[in-house]
């Protein structure tokens, strides 16, 4: 294992309830200062596998039975999940998962518990607004009234909050505008080159995913079925057409012209 | 397959929607027309979702009409308009958790029946003749379309996100819907998920005769295969037409749809990064 | 061999709020039955209690009645535990036709033959209490100020009505009625009624300990000279103890002697030669309850007739000038449904003892 | 795994017994009960009896609580709205008893939807504890409503005639009951194959959308009070003629818990549930006072000891299916079903 | 004595239990804030605290000022356990799930104190005095007086650390989002704990002030039907609440206590309540739930 390595997920398997096995031995890296973006489709198992990394499956009656997580130079097994967190492993949820009832300066405040025991200094929320001036004008609103997209800025706010080293992003672009998609992915960037933060990056949406993201992991269910740096996955035949919809010359098809048939992929068969 | 119904018209004019001194939606006004796809668009918080609530009558907006095939319906409450054939979707799926899916379809038709509460504690009579033939029209008309027979009897909380919104989308055409709202049908849906779905919404305004009435925010789906765009900021039409007019027009460029393309927007990370 | 023993079923309440009395009763009961059954039984056949815990609730007491009828084939007399009870039970006892019941209520209502024909009450119902009370004080202090404080349950208003008609008869002036909500703690409002209200006495009922010393205690502090009354079950003196000074000339109706009643009673001496330590008023009342239901069936066994309820009952309205053997320090006479004889004790905190201050008063003509 | 049972038509497919399997185990159940008063003793038939009056309230509470998601502490208070009716009515008009309990449990339903017209405004916690009060409320007036209630003391109550024959002895009683219960708890599970049930258990999992989806939340949330409570005004009815007294100190909220209760441990949103956990509720302190029975040679005063351990029971049982069996007996009843399915000789 | 005096010294005594109303209702809320768990059993915990306090002082006979301590942690350690025992594997359960399991804990802590102390009433050791406090010519019962000092600077202290202290965002977030809390680095278990233990251990000292005044029994866990009213006049999550509907009611209660009699408290109490359910759901301070589709 290379020597900057953050994360190391290796042949974890999850089964949650007791019963329903999701993830089969899969593994991944991620390394120090890089953004690495994991793709699949509904139910492959990619918030699995950023729940078992952040220790949050045992809420959801899910746990990792095979396999270990190393972050930070050291196995996760002992840390509980807030413990996790103020080592500096921050995990932006599915569904944003703001806290409703607070305001979005509370939000914020929230976050800071990250911080505990840790002796950094704290970062001012002007560091949160100067990325999200919208924000800033609902500081003092209930946050459960923002729309979807402010609530996802919120979401990555706190993160910026909890200085961490990694962050788990889990489909940062869900239900946001084109424009903000490319805002907020284009901010993801920006954060990870001045702050050198680490990120996971989970997406559906591939081509954004692909635009900042230095490595990428394709699963398919619980599975890691093709990875690689994103300027040879950008190229590969199935995931620009099961991912990108190229069908084989230039430019996307169109959806008009989708017929009922079921196509297969390579790395299934 | 189904006979088709006489597609509706709907038309919102003037309407007017406020939260304690937000206002939601401003004085809007936009028709859909009957049989067509119109795709309702714009950025977040623009007051979509609040709109779609006025349509089918959840929020009570404080200024304006709904107009349903030429009548006013504003005054209506929610089941009123379901009987009437309003039927939708949610951006965060609603599915009755507890139930399977063959119930949740069911659930749908719920404003057409007719069972009344004697009738279903005895049950035999009345009751079972209804639900069979409510039975055999889900199966026949929807199950098979949408091809969920395989998950007929599995508890929806089980499904994968993907086949849910299949479910949603089944549930509200057991509402005999003549006008169907979507709230985000494709969100959180890769490419070849959103192909099916893309395909089912047109096959069910041809094949259904349904006019169709779409929240979402994936530009390609919804440039395909809507054949009209309203355009919705801070709770204002600020543009509307055929979708190739919208996605030239500046407006809605800055405010909504960017530059739409990844391969600008990799580009231009590169160059900020250098 | 036919003499088969004789069965007393009890529901009694061993646990749940009425439990002090309940575990009392049945030492009461079970003595009486070994000085019996020592002296050879009723006509040569052993008696026996059968029981069980009802935890003072109705369902319970009445599953305990259905279990215990259907185990037990001899079972002529009955102890009840409550007024509930008594008055849910009632139509199946007349319908067995088998048995007599008493038990630990004291509920007027039961004071009535003609709706309660197997059943009745071994002392003065809640209304006679608070005649005998009245009387008393009539006699005391003619013409005195009366507040009464209920519980707001069952219980606690039994005796309402008849104490207002009771008292006007007696030319008492009640200025001033008081209920409680079951379970309060804090009467700081109804001191302050009962301070506006001047009484002479402060009549009881419907509680057994709590809320009465918060009561007295602001009473005093207020400097209130009003004199406290209670009815049987609040005159125990070992639940008084705990509450020290304050408790001291606290007074009330009870029909039974104390355990350390030093008048003449065998009765008495054998009690405290078979426990030598304190036994509670409940004790005396499961005992004499005991003694009045064997009388009965004594005495219809004796007749040669069979032991059914109407026979049984009959038999308890023949009991006339009756030597309790000191339990109760005249003798007695049951024509009706009750014992309606009584005395006036007061609590000596210094003693830690009820004292008699009035004669046995009677209510038979 | 259980494999799909390939039905013909659709409504084998929605029948409520659908295999061989369920029609052999309802046949047999239906020949225990026959066959039951000829063999149990007084006792054992008063406590079926009374397990028939639990069944009966308890699948009521399971239609408001289990299915349509609204709390109820207020059960007892409904049964005792059932009771004094039936109490009055036996006093004041003599109607047949059968008509006496349609109108207790009519009045009952009638409380019960005045009782839930807060559930327009509110859900959840907020609810079980409007219906504590709206319980309270009822319990002042069976005080003070003397002319009516018969005041603290309460009323009693005839038996109930059938034929001229005074139903009075638990084995008369118990061909009442029964079939009662029986047909109370069919028309239950009737409900939920019809466009009603589904109507309450969408309003249970999310109403607001149920609204869009064209229910009427009002109209059913009220509906559903109301069957619930009829169900509990006819038990409560039963009941009266069962204790044949009626006193406000009858239905306490101990009572409304103890339902509550008996449809936790049976199992929220199950027919099955609502029945298998009203028996078990009703039999466990039972069974409690046996094993103390047996106890009491060895323990000293173990006698006393019944009534604390059956309330520590009584709440222990309530804890420890919620924390370890959420979904209640109906599902080890499942469980154990599934087990014999993949035995060798299924049908 | 005239009536407006009498009316005054109503009032006082009315604010009076009012006080020990707020301080059983902020049990409520401090547990409801943190972990949305409206516990029933605070009435029980209460009880316990009633009954600790009287083990420690009358049977063990250690000194009042060891024992009320020793008892309030008392309330705390069934805080503790109640907490890591059952609601912290109740986690993600719905609230009405874990509302019941409180009302089965109230039924098994009943249960222990029949068991272990039995049920007669008992009366505790008193350590308040029973001087009675003149305020010129109204007369306030001294114990009233004391217990509502006590419950205004409890609950003072609560309303600042609320205000100033994060620790109080902590508690909200986790209420409102368990995954969410853990993820912002929030010790979610730890939030949970000490919750459980202050509130129980709020309650158990309410329940010494109560059994001072009217002596403890397994039935005094009645108190906490009228503190849910406060709660629910008050605001579930609202410590503001408690305070003024605690007083409101106390007051409520002492007037139609008064003037109409003892057996209409009850019925006036939860007629508000519902009244208040109607028009103020969540309220008068309560935060209202966020309901969008
Ligand atoms: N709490 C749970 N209990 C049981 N099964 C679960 C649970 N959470 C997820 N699953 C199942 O695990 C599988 C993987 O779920 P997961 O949420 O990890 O998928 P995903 O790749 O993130 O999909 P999506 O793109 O829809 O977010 C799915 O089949 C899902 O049904
Ligand atoms: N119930 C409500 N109370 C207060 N404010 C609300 C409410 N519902 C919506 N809003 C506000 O109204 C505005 C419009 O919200 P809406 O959900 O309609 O946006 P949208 O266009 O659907 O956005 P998105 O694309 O993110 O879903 C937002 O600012 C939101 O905060
Ligand atoms: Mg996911
Ligand atoms: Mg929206």
């Amino acid at each position: 294992m290379a020597a900057d390595t953050i994360l190391s997920v290796e042949n974890i398997e999850v089964v949650y309830n007791k019963t329903i096995q999701v993830l089969r031995g899969l593994s991944l890296t991620v390394e120090r200062g890089k953004v690495v973006t994991l793709l699949g489709s509904n139910g492959a198992g990619k918030s699995t596998t950023l729940k078992a990394i952040s220790s949050l499956l045992s809420l959801e009656d899910g746990a990792v039975t095979a396999g270990s997580i190393t972050f930070d130079g050291k196995a996760i097994a002992d840390d509980t999940p807030h413990g996790l967190v103020r080592r500096g492993l921050f995990h932006v949820m599915e569904g944003r998962r703001i806290f409703e009832d607070l305001t979005v300066e509370e939000n914020l405040t929230a976050a800071t518990f990250a911080l505990s025991g840790r002796g950094v200094k704290p970062t001012s929320f002007d560091v949160v607004y100067g990325y999200f001036p919208r924000l800033y004008e609902r500081r003092h609103g209930r946050a459960g009234y923002l729309s979807g997209g402010e609530q996802q800025m919120l979401a990555i706010g706190r993160a910026l909050i909890a200085q961490p080293k990694l962050i788990l992003l889990d489909e940062p672009s869900l239900g946001l505008s084109p424009i903000l998609v490319e805002e907020i992915f284009g901010i993801i960037a920006r954060i990870n080159r001045e702050t050198g933060v680490s990120m996971l990056l989970v997406e559906q949406n591939a081509a954004v995913a692909f635009a900042v993201a230095h490595y990428g992991y394709i699963m398919e269910t619980g599975k890691i079925v093709l990875d690689g740096p994103t300027e040879r996955l950008v190229s590969d035949q199935d995931v620009r057409e099961f991912y990108l919809g190229m069908s084989g010359g230039e430019g996307a098809r169109s959806y008009r012209d989708v017929k009922h048939y079921k196509r297969r992929k390579r790395w299934l068969s | 397959m189904r006979a088709p119904m006489k597609p509706a018209s709907l038309e919102v004019a003037g309407l007017s929607l406020s939260f304690g001194g937000l206002k939601a939606i401003n004085d809007v006004s936009f028709s859909v027309e009957p049989g067509s796809i119109t795709a309702l668009i714009g950025p977040n918080g623009a007051g979509k979702t609040s709109m779609f609530n006025c349509i089918s009558g959840f929020y009570k907006p404080q200024r304006g009409a709904i107009r349903f095939d030429g009548e006013d319906v504003s005054r209506t409450h929610p089941p009123e308009r379901a009987r009437m054939g309003f039927a939708r979707t949610f951006q965060n799926i609603a599915l009755f958790r507890g139930m399977t899916v063959l119930d949740n379809i069911k659930l749908g038709r719920h404003a057409h029946m007719k069972t009344n509460i004697f009738q279903a504690l005895a049950y035999f009579g009345t009751a079972a003749r209804e639900e069979m033939e409510l039975r055999a029209e889900v199966e026949r008309d929807i199950i098979d379309f949408l091809e969920i027979n395989h998950i007929r009897h599995m508890p929806v909380a089980s499904l994968s996100y993907g086949l849910q919104k299949r479910v949603e989308l089944a549930r509200a055409l057991a509402m005999r819907p003549r006008i169907l709202l979507l709230d985000e049908p494709v969100a959180g849906m890769n490419r070849e998920e959103t192909e099916d779905m893309a395909r089912f919404i047109l096959d069910v305004k041809e094949e259904w005769g349904t006019t169709i009435l779409m929240v979402e925010h994936d530009m390609g789906m919804v440039m395909d295969i809507s054949d009209h765009v309203v355009v919705l900021n801070f709770g204002q039409v600020i543009a509307s037409g055929l979708p190739h007019e919208v996605q030239e027009n500046p407006q809605v460029v800055e405010a909504y749809l960017g530059s739409g393309d990844p391969a600008a927007l990799m580009k231009r990370l590169a160059e900020e990064a250098a | 061999q036919d003499k088969e023993d004789i069965v007393i079923g009890g529901s009694i309440p061993l646990t749940g709020v009425f439990a002090f009395a309940g575990v009392a009763i049945e030492a009461g009961i079970q003595d009486y039955l070994k000085i019996l059954n020592e002296q050879g039984g009723i006509d040569g056949r052993q008696v026996r209690l059968a029981y069980e815990d009802t935890g003072y609730q109705v369902d319970q007491s009445v599953a305990v009645f259905n279990k215990l009828t259907s185990q037990n084939e001899n079972m002529h007399l009955y102890y009840g535990d409550s007024t509930a009870f008594s008055r849910t039970i009632n139509p199946e006892l007349i319908r067995r036709n088998a048995m007599i019941m008493a038990g630990a209520s004291f509920a007027s209502e039961i004071n009535d033959p003609e709706n309660f024909p197997y059943q009745f009450i071994a002392g003065p119902d809640y209304s006679e209490m608070f005649s005998i009370l009245l009387e008393y004080i009539a006699k005391e202090k003619p013409g005195a100020r009366i507040v009464t404080v209920n519980s707001d349950s069952e219980f606690g208003r039994d005796p309402i009505e008849s104490t207002r008609a009771r008292a006007a008869e007696l030319g008492l002036e009640i200025v001033e009625e008081i209920i409680t909500p079951p379970g309060a703690v804090d009467v700081s409002t109804e001191v302050l009624k009962l301070r506006r209200a001047r009484p002479d006495y402060t009549l009881f009922h419907g509680y057994i300990l709590a809320p009465l010393p918060e009561f007295m205690t602001q009473a005093k502090q207020l400097g209130l000279e009003t004199k406290f009354m209670g009815t049987f079950w609040s005159m125990d003196s070992s639940i008084w103890a705990d509450v020290g000074e304050v408790a001291d000339g606290f007074m009330g109706v009870m029909p039974y002697r104390y355990y350390y009643d030093e008048e003449d009673a065998p009765m008495l001496d054998r009690i405290r030669e078979m426990r030598p330590e304190y036994q509670a008023t409940g004790y005396m009342q499961g005992f004499l309850t005991a003694m009045l239901m064997t009388e009965a069936a004594k005495r219809t066994l004796e007749a040669g007739n069979e032991l059914t309820a109407e026979n049984l009952k009959a038999s308890l309205n023949t009991i006339e000038d009756f030597d309790t053997g000191g339990i109760i320090g005249v003798p007695i006479s049951v024509p009706g449904n009750t014992v309606p004889v009584g005395r006036i004790y007061q609590y000596d905190a210094a003693d830690k003892r009820m004292e008699p201050v009035s004669d046995w008063i009677s209510l038979q003509e | 795994m259980r494999i799909a049972t390939a039905n013909e038509t659709y409504l084998a497919d929605e029948a409520l017994l659908s295999t061989r399997t369920q029609w052999a185990w309802m046949g047999v159940l239906a020949l225990v009960l026959i066959a039951a008063p000829f063999v149990l003793n007084n006792y054992w038939l008063y406590l079926a009896c009374l397990v028939a009056i639990n069944v009966a309230s308890a699948t009521g509470l399971n239609i408001l609580t289990g299915y349509t998601g609204l709390v109820s502490l207020g059960q007892g208070a409904f049964m005792a709205v059932g009771a004094y009716t039936v109490a009055w009515l036996e006093a004041n008009v003599g109607t047949p008893f059968f008509v006496n309990l349609v109108a207790g449990g009519a009045l009952a339903a009638l409380v019960g939807v005045f009782v839930g017209i807060p559930s327009l405004r509110v859900k959840g916690l907020y609810l079980a504890i409007a219906t504590i009060g709206a319980s309270i409320i009822l319990q002042f007036f069976f005080v003070n409503w003397s002319s009516v209630t018969g005041g603290s003391r309460g009323i009693n109550v005839a038996p109930a005639t059938f034929f001229g024959t005074q139903l009075t002895t638990y084995f008369q009683l118990y061909w009442l009951f029964v079939p009662i219960a029986a047909l109370m708890v069919l028309g239950a599970a009737n409900l939920f194959r019809t466009r009603v049930g589904r109507a309450f258990i969408a309003i249970r999992d999310r109403d607001i959308s149920a609204e869009v989806l064209g229910i009427p939340l009002l109209r059913y949330k009220l509906l559903s009070f109301a069957i619930s409570s009829f169900y509990a005004g006819v038990a409560g009815g039963m009941w009266a003629y069962f204790f044949r007294s009626v006193s406000p100190e009858s239905f306490t909220i101990v009572e409304s818990i103890f339902y509550l209760a008996a449809v936790i441990v049976g199992g929220m949103g199950s027919i099955l549930g609502g029945v298998i956990g009203a028996a078990f509720m009703t039999l466990v302190p039972e069974i409690l006072r046996f094993g103390v029975e047996i106890a009491s040679p060895y323990v000293s005063n173990a006698a006393t000891l019944l009534s604390p351990i059956r309330t520590v029971a009584f709440g222990g049982l309530i804890i420890a299916f919620l924390v370890l069996e959420p979904q209640g007996l109906a599902e080890i009843v499942q469980r154990i079903r599934r087990f014999f399915h993949l035995w060798p000789f299924k049908k | 004595m005239s009536d407006l005096l009498f009316f005054i010294e109503v009032s006082l005594a009315g604010l009076g239990s009012g006080a020990l109303l707020s301080l059983t209702a902020l049990a409520f809320v401090l547990i409801y804030k943190a972990t949305r768990v409206i516990n029933l059993a605070v009435g029980e915990t209460l009880m316990m605290g009633g009954y600790f306090f009287f083990a420690l002082a009358a049977g063990m006979s250690l000194p009042v000022w060891v024992a009320i301590p020793l008892a309030i942690a008392g309330g705390g350690l069934i805080g503790a356990i109640v907490e890591r025992g059952i609601i912290r594997r109740m986690l993600g359960e719905s609230p009405i799930s874990v509302f019941m399991v409180t009302v089965g804990l109230g039924s098994v802590l009943v249960g222990l104190v029949e068991f272990i102390w039995g049920t007669d009433p008992r009366s505790l050791p008193d350590f308040m005095g029973s001087a009675p406090i003149f305020l010129g010519e109204v007369y306030v019962s001294r114990k009233i007086a004391i217990s509502f000092v006590v419950a205004a600077v409890v609950i003072a202290i609560f309303l600042v650390l609320f205000r100033y202290w994060r620790g109080g965002v902590a508690l909200r977030a986790t209420a409102t989002d368990q995954a969410a809390a853990y993820s912002c680095g929030i010790n979610v278990p730890g939030v949970f704990s000490l919750a459980w233990i202050i509130g129980c251990g709020t309650a158990a000292g309410a329940g010494m002030l109560l059994g001072q005044i009217g002596g403890i029994a397994p039935t005094m866990g009645a108190f906490g039907l009228s503190a849910l009213v406060v709660v629910i006049v008050g605001g579930l999550d609202s410590v503001a609440g408690a305070l003024i509907a605690g007083l409101f009611i106390g007051l409520v209660e002492a007037w139609t206590g008064t003037y109409l009699g003892g057996e209409y408290k009850l019925v006036f109490t939860f007629g508000i309540l519902i009244l208040m359910l109607m028009i103020r759901p969540y309220g008068l301070f309560g935060t209202t739930e966020i309901e969008r589709l």
